[in-house]
């Protein structure tokens, strides 16, 4: 009860707090040299954040759909809070926006690009990276249940799994672009070589994972080798290849954007940000990794939700 | 006591830097008292940036780029400018059939960009070539760091610096009469390339001002030495080249061709009606995300050169 | 040497009226440890006839768990002969010869009770109508009608043991292989599935290898009552209760023949431990 | 009956007996022989344009067998034959002293020491990270979704500012390579805990909630030992981008040296079979790493008593 | 009705000689599932004094399990007010007030036995020395002596049972909650492990719930026998078996009075189940 109502009156006082500090932070007369007061008051509301946010968190609403609300509060407060101190450090200390721009000048580049930033998601988000990860998780996929299905070749081509896990994006970018060209087939390959490996080794982690009676239940049906792993092994695998579809949903997207450095047609995130770097344009480099950051998130979030219908029965959602 | 240059080159170790490395072997730093610390760059570094978080003191940069950091709040003056001429160039495949610059219409072009691509902007403005992939224009690749698409054939053209990739393509197997190319001097729409650039508050110092007079003045001494003795001015790049993966052979020719765009005067004193040649360039570039919107105040100053008499 | 288990070339005759059902002969099996070998089942021999009901009892840690999975081709032994249904285990296991029932429920978690009576039944291709049919037959067997659509964590321990019982009955295996099943059931419930087991048991023939704690469950239930001995695991002794009758209601446990062939059985027990107070 | 049956002494003394189906070499020989013949086709395949295009170009008619022989050694070839590659291989590791800037093992130990390092501080970040996640409410709700999205921020893009920033407070050599490793390479891991340390069933807590254990012996002797298959998992996806990381982590520090050096050297100047020698590097030095930590898993199984079937 | 149980504010007296260890009042439960609630425990008085045996018997699902549960901080109830040892049974958790041996053995698999043995002592600090005395001596009492080494899946299902019982009794708590933790052993085991228990706890003046299916077991042991009925999980009867007297020995089955007791705990068992046929 404490920790609702220490929450519930320090939430308005910090933000109330905030937005003082950010039109201040824009005042001509403060922005790039502010006092030594300014600052105290900057850190005097980030220990009460602390704290709020802290209470904020354990708290427990009766009704159902206002806890998951609350619950949902404290990642975006949180976010907001540090975008306030960026916004804050960057324009009260005078940091120059080629190092980096204030987020208040993200956001304006970000909405005044969106015919630009919609072109360059369809091409690296959905065009690269979509098809990249379907294939090299199916891949990794495919490779562990023949590993092993085939005992032979699970002593052949896991060592050689591991041989291809570490292929730089930086060596096969440029190849993968002499193969496949220029446009996004080539940095679909890039991300299929990056999203492989992580399934192949979570997967065969995952299909060792099922207990002795629960296999030994099955060879009593005299089950065959597909009944068991579709009934049995597969299930009690999802933990371990929901993981591997959770990290390669972001190492893709990092994988599709770092590729398109090495050589694209006129559109795509990577390909905005190599030249906005050069033209010093960071506000839009931002803006695009923004653009990254959204799309990544939504792509994990998506996977993490079908994991939890997938997996329900696991321990881990049963506290 | 050395007094302590940080230098941030533009790319990686190679001919092209030569002046600098031989500098520092020869010890000419040494006798002006320096002490030079040189940082190679790469397709990953913006010096500029670099410069901006204290980095580097002084930086290697073409002009276009350094505008750009210069309207975008990163106050860069030029203080000398060692290269005359530029080394950029556009080469085809003969055999495509691209003779003038009006037969590149409708062509696959590729193009350095990270800041590189404005004068081929201007150039096509000029031509009246749309670059944005609409009919009647050229259709641009953003070109990796080699020659790859022209040999691939996934290209008819791509760009090439006459000190450098041309000599990939030659050594692909091109013969030079199998190549069209295209300079970037010759068309009108050249800007200048490999200039020094400080931050300008640094130049109220005088302290400052004289260890950039010491530093462009000892500089200058190596380029004079790399346009006498370019084979040995490749050695000393190569001693210095960490990565060990050049070539002697490339880096002598190198030198040799970096030689034909040193300014000959041998003060590295930056002249104004090149620059204006620049400027007049990138503001003609257009297109919708222009590199400078005006023309820029103050960006180079003889201050430096000047102090070293 | 090499026990061709699962190279037997002959063909696999269906067992012959008569012809035990389990037969087995100087049966051992060695669990190689790090600390050295433990001796599951030493030198034994057994023999089932066709529709006999075997219960194993015995001290824990004696083998009857083994042996059971020897039977079931869950365990390779180390030496002997074993048939089953004058097969391999293996072939037998192959041709879904047995039902076992685990001392532990090894319910699957992604699985409602329902999915899960229904898993074999899956497995063995039949059609959904009939499934969604037999598991309710079993489920309403077993006390568990109204909890179909829990998931295991949901259920008591005792209610996720009747679940895998229901889920062993509901192919109706002619060989049924039950390693403890009521063990975690209270008298009433025990005594009510002892006699719906017995019923089912004298309906249809099957044959029945029964491992139980319980003495008074084990003459109940039996034919024939194996007595184990640990360490080495082995038979001692091997009682014939047949002469109980087939059918038997709960009464019977009163009679001075019932109690003569449980005081047997005890003293068995009791011979097979190490510390007798 | 057939079961012929005598006693033998346990089922181990068949498992030594000398079965080179069942060790790992005979079925990685095979399957590499089939890679190789598969790549040698490709080879042929994929370079034979090229090869046919450089003859004419050269003004040589030649017959289609010499064009087949002449896809074997291209110099700039589509895809290197097999031969080319371990010629380069054996050229930069065995023929060159390991101390020489054109020795690939020097440059493997540039990378691998930033690997570790990289590795070493992503692996402690992921673990604390993932620990903190678990028992901390706040920092479930507030940080992972932060962390995720941290993970989506191309590194390239940020990368050299990040480099400038610790640069400008005096971290520099090593370090910034094995920052940006670890910064790629935490994830894998922290994600894998966070499940793993969750894994333990309900009545396996409900023990130590009985014993009133704090959460440190809660996490010490069941949440640590039960995750440990996600974490080997993580662990070896988590060494293999650790590598990719530090690889990364050499272009905006000037790729002076190390395999991300080569391989952008190898990019730049052209030298296809330079880049696949250093591919192969990379992907030799990732199986060790991977099959080290297989290893060490295999070890620690052993020692929790894991079934040894 | 809100259970203040994790606000109580007044202070953490010991149990006062008397005053009841356990001291349950209108405790009701319900498990919210998918398909709507299951009532697991409706309205349950039961107070126990310091000293007491209560056993619990009731069909399976009717709560048992659930209720100690309750007992040990596990579960929280939906209403009602629980006191353990005079505080709530959140703060009795804190001071390590009790044991629990779970239905199921909840062995740690990365641990040999000895270690599972000793976790609850490393836990608590004890020293290494006494850790490894007492467990070879909880070790010996359930005759698992020279399986010390060994990791639970080489032991059978019985073993692991009995080294779950050493470990709760390993550190000596003055409460043991006991779910059904000789449901596995085999009758003699069974009897002397009893027997052995039975003594511990007149020797030691323990407080014991103990869950358990047999009813001359319960009938033994018990000082009170709690009989319930599931749907919704309630107490039926609470029968005083104290005049059999603290110590007993294995005789005392025989005797009329036994049997009566046993008879009326058979007869609310029977009212719990719903088929009675
Ligand atoms: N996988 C194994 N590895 C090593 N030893 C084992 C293994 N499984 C069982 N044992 C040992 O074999 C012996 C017999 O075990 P088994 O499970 O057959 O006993 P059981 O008669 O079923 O006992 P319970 O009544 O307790 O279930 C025991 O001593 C046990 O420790
Ligand atoms: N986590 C849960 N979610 C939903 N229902 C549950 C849960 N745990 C137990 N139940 C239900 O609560 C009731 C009581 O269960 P409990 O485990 O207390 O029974 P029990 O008396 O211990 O039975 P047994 O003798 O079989 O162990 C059962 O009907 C069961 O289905
Ligand atoms: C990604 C990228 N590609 C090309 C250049 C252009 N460039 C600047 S200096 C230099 C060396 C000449 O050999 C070249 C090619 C660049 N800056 N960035
Ligand atoms: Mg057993
Ligand atoms: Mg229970």
């Amino acid at each position: 009860m404490t920790a609702a109502r220490r929450a519930s009156v320090l939430t308005p006082l910090v933000l109330a707090g905030c937005l003082y500090v950010l039109m201040l932070v824009h005042r001509p007369g403060v922005a790039g040299a502010p006092g030594p007061l300014f600052w105290g008051l900057v850190v005097a509301l980030w220990l009460a954040s602390i704290v709020a946010l802290s209470g904020l968190s354990n708290l427990r609403l009766k009704s159902r759909p206002a806890d998951r609300l609350a619950s949902l509060a404290v990642p975006i407060l949180f976010g907001a809070f540090l975008f306030f101190l960026w916004e804050v450090i960057v324009v009260g200390a005078g940091v120059p926006s080629v190092l980096m721009p204030a987020p208040s000048a993200i956001a304006r580049r970000f909405a005044a690009s969106m015919p630009v930033l919609r072109d360059d998601f369809i091409q690296t988000f959905v065009k690269s990276v979509l098809t990249g990860y379907a294939m090299g998780c199916g891949a990794g996929f495919v490779v562990a249940i023949l590993a092993d299905r085939v005992p032979f070749l699970r002593r052949g081509l896991l060592p050689l799994g591991n041989f291809v896990s570490a292929l730089p994006v930086i060596g096969i970018a440029p190849i993968m672009v002499m193969w496949f060209g220029f446009d996004w087939p080539s940095k679909a390959a890039v991300v299929v070589v990056m999203t492989f490996f992580p399934m192949l080794v979570n997967t065969v982690a995952g299909l060792t994972a099922a207990g002795r009676i629960e296999r030994d239940l099955m060879q009593s049906y005299a089950a065959g080798y597909w009944t068991t792993l579709l009934k049995l092994r597969l299930p009690v695998a999802l933990p371990f290849i929901f993981n591997a579809l959770k990290i390669n949903s972001t190492l893709a997207l990092i994988g599709a954007i770092v590729a398109e450095f090495f050589g694209t047609p006129t559109v795509g995130m990577g390909f905005r940000i190599s030249i906005e770097v050069a033209r010093m344009s960071l506000d839009m480099v931002w803006a695009e990794i923004a653009l990254a950051a959204i799309a990544g998130s939504a792509f994990y979030g998506a996977v993490a939700l079908i994991e939890r219908g997938a997996t329900f029965w696991h321990p881990s959602y049963r506290t | 006591q050395a007094e302590k240059v940080n230098l941030q080159l533009k790319w990686v170790t190679q001919a092209q830097f030569a002046g600098y490395y031989v500098a520092k072997e020869k010890g000419f730093y040494k006798e002006a008292g320096l002490d030079v610390n040189i940082k190679p760059g790469g397709p990953d570094i913006a010096p500029p940036q670099v410069i901006a978080g204290g980095g580097a003191d002084v930086i290697v940069d073409w002009m276009p780029s350094a505008l750009a950091a210069r309207e975008k709040g990163v106050p860069l003056v030029n203080i000398a400018q060692p290269f005359k001429q530029s080394g950029m160039m556009l080469t085809c495949r003969a055999e495509t059939g691209i003779k003038t610059p009006g037969d590149l219409k409708g062509r696959t072009l590729g193009v350095w960009f990270s800041g590189n691509e404005y004068p081929f902007l201007a150039w096509m403005a000029k031509l009246g070539l749309k670059t944005d992939g609409s009919a009647g224009g050229v259709k641009v690749l953003k070109q990796g760091f080699n020659v790859d698409p022209l040999i691939q054939k996934q290209a008819d053209c791509i760009s090439t610096m006459t000190y450098n990739e041309y000599w990939q393509v030659i050594d692909a197997g091109f013969k030079p009469e199998q190549l069209v190319v295209f300079k970037y001097e010759e068309q009108g729409v050249a800007t200048l390339e490999d200039g020094l650039y400080v931050m300008q508050d640094k130049l109220k110092d005088p302290a400052f001002v004289s260890r950039m007079a010491k530093f462009v003045a000892a500089s200058q001494k190596g380029w004079d030495y790399v346009r006498k003795s370019p084979d040995e001015a490749a050695k000393i790049v190569l001693e210095n080249d960490a990565s060990g993966a050049q070539t002697e052979k490339h880096q002598k020719r190198m030198a040799g061709e970096i030689a034909k765009l040193l300014d000959t005067s041998g003060s590295g004193k930056l002249d104004p009606a090149d620059y204006d040649r620049t400027v007049a360039t990138l503001l003609a570039s257009g297109g919708d995300a222009p590199v400078i919107t005006k023309k820029p105040e103050g960006a180079w100053s003889h201050a430096v050169v000047d102090a070293k008499k | 040497m090499v026990v061709p288990m699962r190279a037997s070339t002959e063909p696999a005759p269906r067992a012959v009226a008569g012809a035990p059902v389990v037969d087995i002969k100087g049966l051992s099996l060695t669990y190689e440890a790090a600390d050295g070998p433990v001796y599951a089942l030493s030198n034994v021999d057994l023999q089932i006839a066709e529709g006999e009901f075997v219960s194993f009892i015995g001290p824990s840690g004696c083998g009857k768990t083994t042996l059971l999975r020897v039977v079931a081709d869950l365990e390779q032994p180390s030496g002997g002969h074993i048939r089953v249904n004058g097969v391999s285990p293996n072939e037998a296991r192959l041709r879904r010869d047995y039902g076992f029932i685990f001392q532990a429920p090894a319910l699957y978690p992604w699985r409602t009770i329902r999915r899960n009576v229904e898993l074999p039944l899956e497995i063995f291709g039949i059609s959904k109508a009939e499934r969604r049919e037999r598991s309710a037959r079993q489920l309403e067997l077993v006390n568990l009608k109204g909890f179909e659509n829990k998931f295991p964590w949901q259920l008591s321990g005792g209610m996720q043991q009747r679940a895998s019982i229901a889920r062993a009955l509901s192919f109706d295996p002619k060989l049924l292989l039950m390693d403890e099943p009521f063990g975690a059931l209270d008298e009433i419930v025990r005594d009510h599935l002892n006699e719906q087991l017995l019923r089912l048991w004298d309906k249809t023939g099957k044959t029945v290898l029964f491992v139980t704690h319980s003495i008074p469950e084990a003459v109940f239930l039996s034919t024939k009552i194996v007595v184990m001995s640990p360490r080495p695991g082995r038979i001692i002794d091997i009682i014939d209760a047949s002469s109980l009758g087939r059918m038997r209601d709960l009464d019977i446990r009163e009679t001075p023949e019932f109690l003569q062939i449980a005081h047997r059985v005890r003293e068995g027990l009791r011979a097979g431990h190490s510390y007798d107070d | 009956m057939t079961t012929e049956a005598a006693a033998i002494p346990g089922l181990k003394a068949r498992r030594a007996s000398f079965r080179p189906w069942e060790g790992n070499t005979l079925p990685v020989l095979v399957i590499v022989l089939a890679i190789v013949g598969l790549w040698y086709a490709a080879a042929l395949a994929m370079n034979w344009r090229g090869t046919a295009d450089a003859f004419e170009r050269a003004g040589e008619a030649r017959s289609a067998p010499e064009i087949a022989l002449a896809t074997m050694g291209q110099e700039r070839p589509m895809l290197p034959a097999p031969h080319q590659i371990v010629f380069e291989l054996k050229k930069t590791v065995i023929d060159t002293p390991t101390t020489s800037r054109r020795s690939l093992v020097y440059h493997a130990w540039v990378t691998l020491s930033s690997t570790l390092v990289g590795f070493g501080l992503g692996t402690a970040l992921g673990i604390v990270l993932a620990v903190l996640v678990v028992h901390v409410k706040t920092l479930e709700r507030s940080l992972m979704p932060w962390v995720i999205s941290s993970q989506t921020i191309p590194i390239l893009a940020i990368a050299p500012i990040i480099i400038v920033v610790l640069g400008s407070i005096g971290v520099t050599g090593l370090l910034p390579k094995s920052i940006i490793s670890a910064y790629l390479c935490f994830f894998p891991i922290t994600i894998g805990m966070v499940k793993g340390l969750n894994s333990p069933d309900p009545m396996q807590r409900d023990l130590m909630r009985t014993y009133s254990a704090s959460q440190a012996q809660t996490l010490w002797r069941l949440r640590l030992p039960a995750s440990l298959p996600y974490l080997f998992a993580g662990l070896k996806v988590a060494v293999a981008i650790s590598l990719v990381g530090a690889i990364v982590g050499e272009l905006p520090t000037g790729a002076q040296a190390g395999l991300g050096a080569r391989l952008l050297a190898g990019s730049y100047y052209g030298q296809t079979i330079q880049i696949w020698a250093a591919l192969f590097g990379a992907a030799i030095l990732a199986s060790l790493l991977v099959a080290t930590v297989g290893l060490v898993e295999r070890l620690v199984n052993r020692s929790m008593g894991a079934r040894t079937a």
